[in-house]
């Protein structure tokens, strides 16, 4: 398993291209072999690449506000097909409505993903945090 | 069958109709019949086509939010609240639905029920069916469009239209290639040829639905000319099969001349168009959807950038305008925050409404060199098709002739890069196999060049992400820092 | 001595100098020689004519926000909490303060400490004193301007500027005929020159001071030329005593190519009046004030009202823009209202600084309306003065050829009436005895006309009074409804 | 004392001149008879001006934040001048930032006005109220 492959895309019937692009262009300028699975990817899509090329994360985004369904039960279903250690990142506008974030943080985290990013965040530090998580992973 | 710009006869329409209907147990309760004498007991008050022949004739440009929650009746609740300060309503429809996934919208709709709040983007209008659909129009005193991002759009259709809504979103190129990834463009072409026979056959029952094109594509720095051509193909195909009512839309690119010439060559370019193919009996209308693209987290900030939205829709004379939220960079707004858009909205409208930009070479530049621009790209699409226009833009997208930048679809080229001038117009960084004028190509290459001399940098794909990027973090033009 | 537009003299200053500086105790704190090498230690990111000189240079639009409260650490807090958000920092001077009833504000100070909120609106600045002034400077990176209000400022000008304030605003007409009831205008001219003088003499010791008539005027209605008129009057006795830094100022007014028009026009005429008189070697540039009239009370309408004005600045080029907030039908803002309006106007101006308002007749026409109304008052200004500009100004008020509308001044004759025409630019309804040339007041005459028919109604005094509450309910012209 | 003299004015250190021109128009419109003391106008002006027209009311204007200080103390010194019963109301901003408008009206009662105002009132309903409140005081 490398410690710089990773999976991306864009979760469940979210169509959302743009930042999609950007985060596969700024992962992999920063060394990241990076599958991207582009937008409208179901769970099980993530978990087939991540085996097949031996990943140790997978980074989710979910822009269109239905993460609180699209990504329930991923941490299991990661279980089930053998990525115990697998490294789990969310981020986008992952709730209908303006919340409060940290009330988001804890709602992603208590279903199981490692990190979990506003919209904003800067993907340079996404892929600091990332390069630790998985060596501690190791 | 092969795909062709031909009104669908009805022998292969009905037949169709059929197994649409039997798609999802709602469309049962569907009877065409019943619908037009629904849709003709309605009151002139609730017809979009009323309401945009009025602005027009006003020189008004109306208010329009987006809208959808999961429920019924916090659905219409909703669109109460927004009522008394929008001109015009939508029901934005979730994205399960515009996949139709109905088995997950189900899904939605029960855990929103149980969690007590909405947990889906829209209104899943096709579960709810066609009697929940008519106690969102019997509730309100404004005409309710459908507003959506569905390639197969057939049942939402005869669901909704049954149903008394008076105006309906989309198109086969508009509604595939920045809305889904794998849909075969022929296919969404001919799934929206059904909407539009069905627009059509109640056009012909004397029932005057609204179609509106979706304008700002991915919303993300779409060259007017891009965005036109599509408007321009999706308003023949739909007149095509008898539609009437076109609304064609463009989405603000930031810089005020550019957005000014970008509506008023939109309905120009319309006319010249429809004329061309024969058409002479239809009612145009333009909307101006207030920036598509990442907003400021900051509230005030983001008012800004409603506001420009506004003030530009307003001085280019646009029928309509689609409203932001001061939530925009946090996904669904609430109610209130929607209602602020429109306030926003509203004042810089009536601030701006009466005045008049001024003609100018410049803006007449500006002007011509998107008539041009679509012009070179539409013969190509009419050559392609050898005479067909829905073959030519079938051939067209796969061949890059036309290109959707940033746009999640396979089918799309994607090789054409935009990237802003030195004055914040969207020009063309890579045209791809976009085909253009070489004085054209020439053009925009000597605009970026001014810009990229003017930041003392290459131009590159960094200073496209930069661009991107740049209105969230409260620049127009990404130079860097 | 009678009042001439001529530099006073060293003893003349002096001798009056003595009876201001003890016309309250904190004026004995003041030593010119020490405020100049206090002014002196300043680094420059705190000179105000320094940033307004890179402004104009980069063609960039400053941020000015108002802010002022009674006591001192509040009023620093204040000013920090705003610092980051904008580019110039003021000083809003408390209204005691600025009608001199110094006693007053030592009220309105110790009950403000009672209750711990301010009850005064403003900073009352010489209560306070030189050091605690001196506090607020070092407190704070950015250059400080003292705003107010007050016909007779020289106190406060000694008090601040020995204390390192980089700016001070107002004049002898703008800070008596919008600001006070009764004092007489030789009186406040009068002592604006000596606030000037005492400008000039830091200037000779090397300090630049900047100044700025105050442009708004009522805020009401007011046509380009009659603020126009004021400020290159006020810019001109300026430069007589020796300032050196001049900001000439204007208060939106609604339509765009008019405010535009009036921006550029100020500067040409200004620079075309400033050289006529002899003056060479002088530092201009212009502000440019959000709306000055009523607001609505709505927030979010009140953004779109902070925005028009922040796009107009913007556009004409201005070299800083005054700020409005949210909270402005409701007084005095609190400070996250006042950073907010801030942010959307960073926001705007970040989306409209590259973009270029083309040149169009409409607009040269609106320029060259504007430059011929000034020339025609100030030529009258001059002869009524028999070649003095203070006396005739005098006398011009008096006689009514210089008539602010909608001013408190017993003074002002109050006879030119504005009113908007059909596009919302703002037009002369009753000229008064303003001197205009026959053609100019046609074409008044034939815009206000061009409105009353479109309205059905004749132009009236309603007409004016539903001009001055249009915005405030979401109109720019009053129609009737 | 005629039931339709009315004083007018903007109390205090205040040059608001717009807003009293527009009130003295509309209530002129609307039969009374109004002695405008524009701006600018002190407590003692106000009851001096009442005294000689033997005015029904006293309309006093504050738009510039100050009026917690100008305004207190003015239905006293009206009792002291011998105007027990002359109508008092106020109206503007009357108080330095945004406050619930409830609580300003409380404070400004307390004072002793008759009716408090916001600076968005219809002046013609003020003009209804105004005849009914000296009616009742004959």
């Amino acid at each position: 398993m490398s410690e710089t492959n990773v999976i991306l895309g864009v979760i469940g019937s979210d169509c959302h291209a743009v930042g999609n692009k950007i985060i596969d262009t700024v992962l992999t300028g920063e060394g990241f072999r990076v599958t991207n699975l582009g937008v409208m990817v179901s769970q099980d899509e993530f978990i087939d690449a991540a085996i097949e090329v031996g990943a140790g994360a997978i980074l989710v985004s979910s822009i269109y506000g239905h993460g609180e369904i699209d990504c329930a039960g991923f941490r299991g279903r990661c279980i089930e097909r053998g990525l115990e250690d697998i490294v789990l990142y969310v981020g986008g506008n992952l709730v209908i409505g303006k919340r409060d974030f940290s009330e988001v943080e804890t709602l992603f985290k208590d279903m199981g993903y490692d990190r979990v990013f506003p919209p904003t965040v800067d993907i340079k530090s996404v892929a600091q945090s990332l390069r630790q998580d998985i060596a501690a992973r190791q | 069958m092969q795909l062709r710009n031909k009104k669908l006869d009805m022998d292969t329409f009905l037949s169709e109709r059929t197994e649409v209907m039997t798609s999802w147990p709602t469309g049962k309760d569907v009877d065409f019949e019943e619908g037009v004498l629904y849709q003709l007991s309605l009151p002139e008050s609730k017809r979009f086509s009323s309401a945009l022949a009025a602005a027009d004739r006003e020189g008004r440009t109306l208010r329009q939010p987006r809208a959808g929650v999961a429920l019924v009746d916090e659905h219409i609740k909703l669109l109460q609240f927004l009522e008394d300060t929008c001109d015009l309503l939508p029901s934005t429809i979730d994205a399960y639905t515009r996949l139709n996934h109905y088995e997950k919208a189900a899904e939605g709709i029960a855990r929103s029920t149980a969690a007590g709040t909405s947990l889906l983007n829209g209104f899943p209008a096709v579960n709810h069916g066609l009697n929940e659909c008519r106690r969102v129009v019997e509730s309100l005193t404004k005409p309710v469009q459908v507003r959506h991002g569905t390639p197969d759009a057939r049942l939402l259709a005869e669901i909704t239209l049954a149903a008394g809504f008076t105006a309906y979103e989309g198109g086969g190129i508009s509604y595939n290639i920045p809305y889904a990834k794998k849909v075969p463009l022929d296919r969404s072409l001919r799934h929206w040829q059904y909407c539009d026979r069905l627009v059509g056959l109640y056009e012909e029952r004397g029932v005057r639905i609204n179609r509106e094109p979706f304008g700002p594509l991915s919303g993300t720095l779409v060259p007017p000319f891009v965005s036109h051509c599509v408007a321009l193909i999706e308003g023949l195909l739909a007149l095509e099969q008898g539609c009437k009512c076109i609304t064609l839309g463009y989405g603000q690119a930031g810089n005020l001349v550019q957005d000014i010439a970008a509506i008023r060559s939109l309905r120009e370019l319309a006319h010249e168009y429809f004329q061309a193919a024969g058409y002479t009996d239809y009612q145009l209308s333009t909307v101006f959807h207030q920036w598509m693209g990442g907003f400021p987290e900051n509230e005030a900030m983001a008012f800004s950038v409603i506001c420009s939205g506004a003030a530009a829709a307003a001085l280019a004379g646009a029928t309509k305008v689609i409203v932001k939220t001061p939530h925009e960079a946090s996904g669904v707004p609430t109610k209130e925050a929607n209602k602020q858009g429109l306030e926003a909205t509203t004042q810089m409208l009536n601030m701006v409404r009466e005045q008049i930009f001024p003609m100018s070479p410049t803006l007449d530049q500006e002007i011509e060199l998107i008539k041009r621009e679509v012009r070179s790209v539409l013969a190509k699409v009419f050559e392609l098709g050898e005479g067909d226009l829905a073959q030519g833009t079938v051939r067209a997208v796969a061949a890059g002739v036309l290109d959707v930048p940033f746009a999640p679809a396979s089918c799309n080229a994607g090789k054409l890069l935009p990237v802003r001038d030195n004055v914040g117009a969207v020009r063309i960084f890579e045209p791809g196999r976009v085909p253009l004028p070489d004085d054209v190509l020439t053009f925009h290459r000597d605009r970026v060049s001014e810009r990229a001399r003017a930041e003392k940098r290459e131009a590159s794909s960094q200073m496209v992400v930069d661009d991107i990027y740049a209105i969230s973090k409260s620049r127009l033009i990404g130079r860097p820092r």
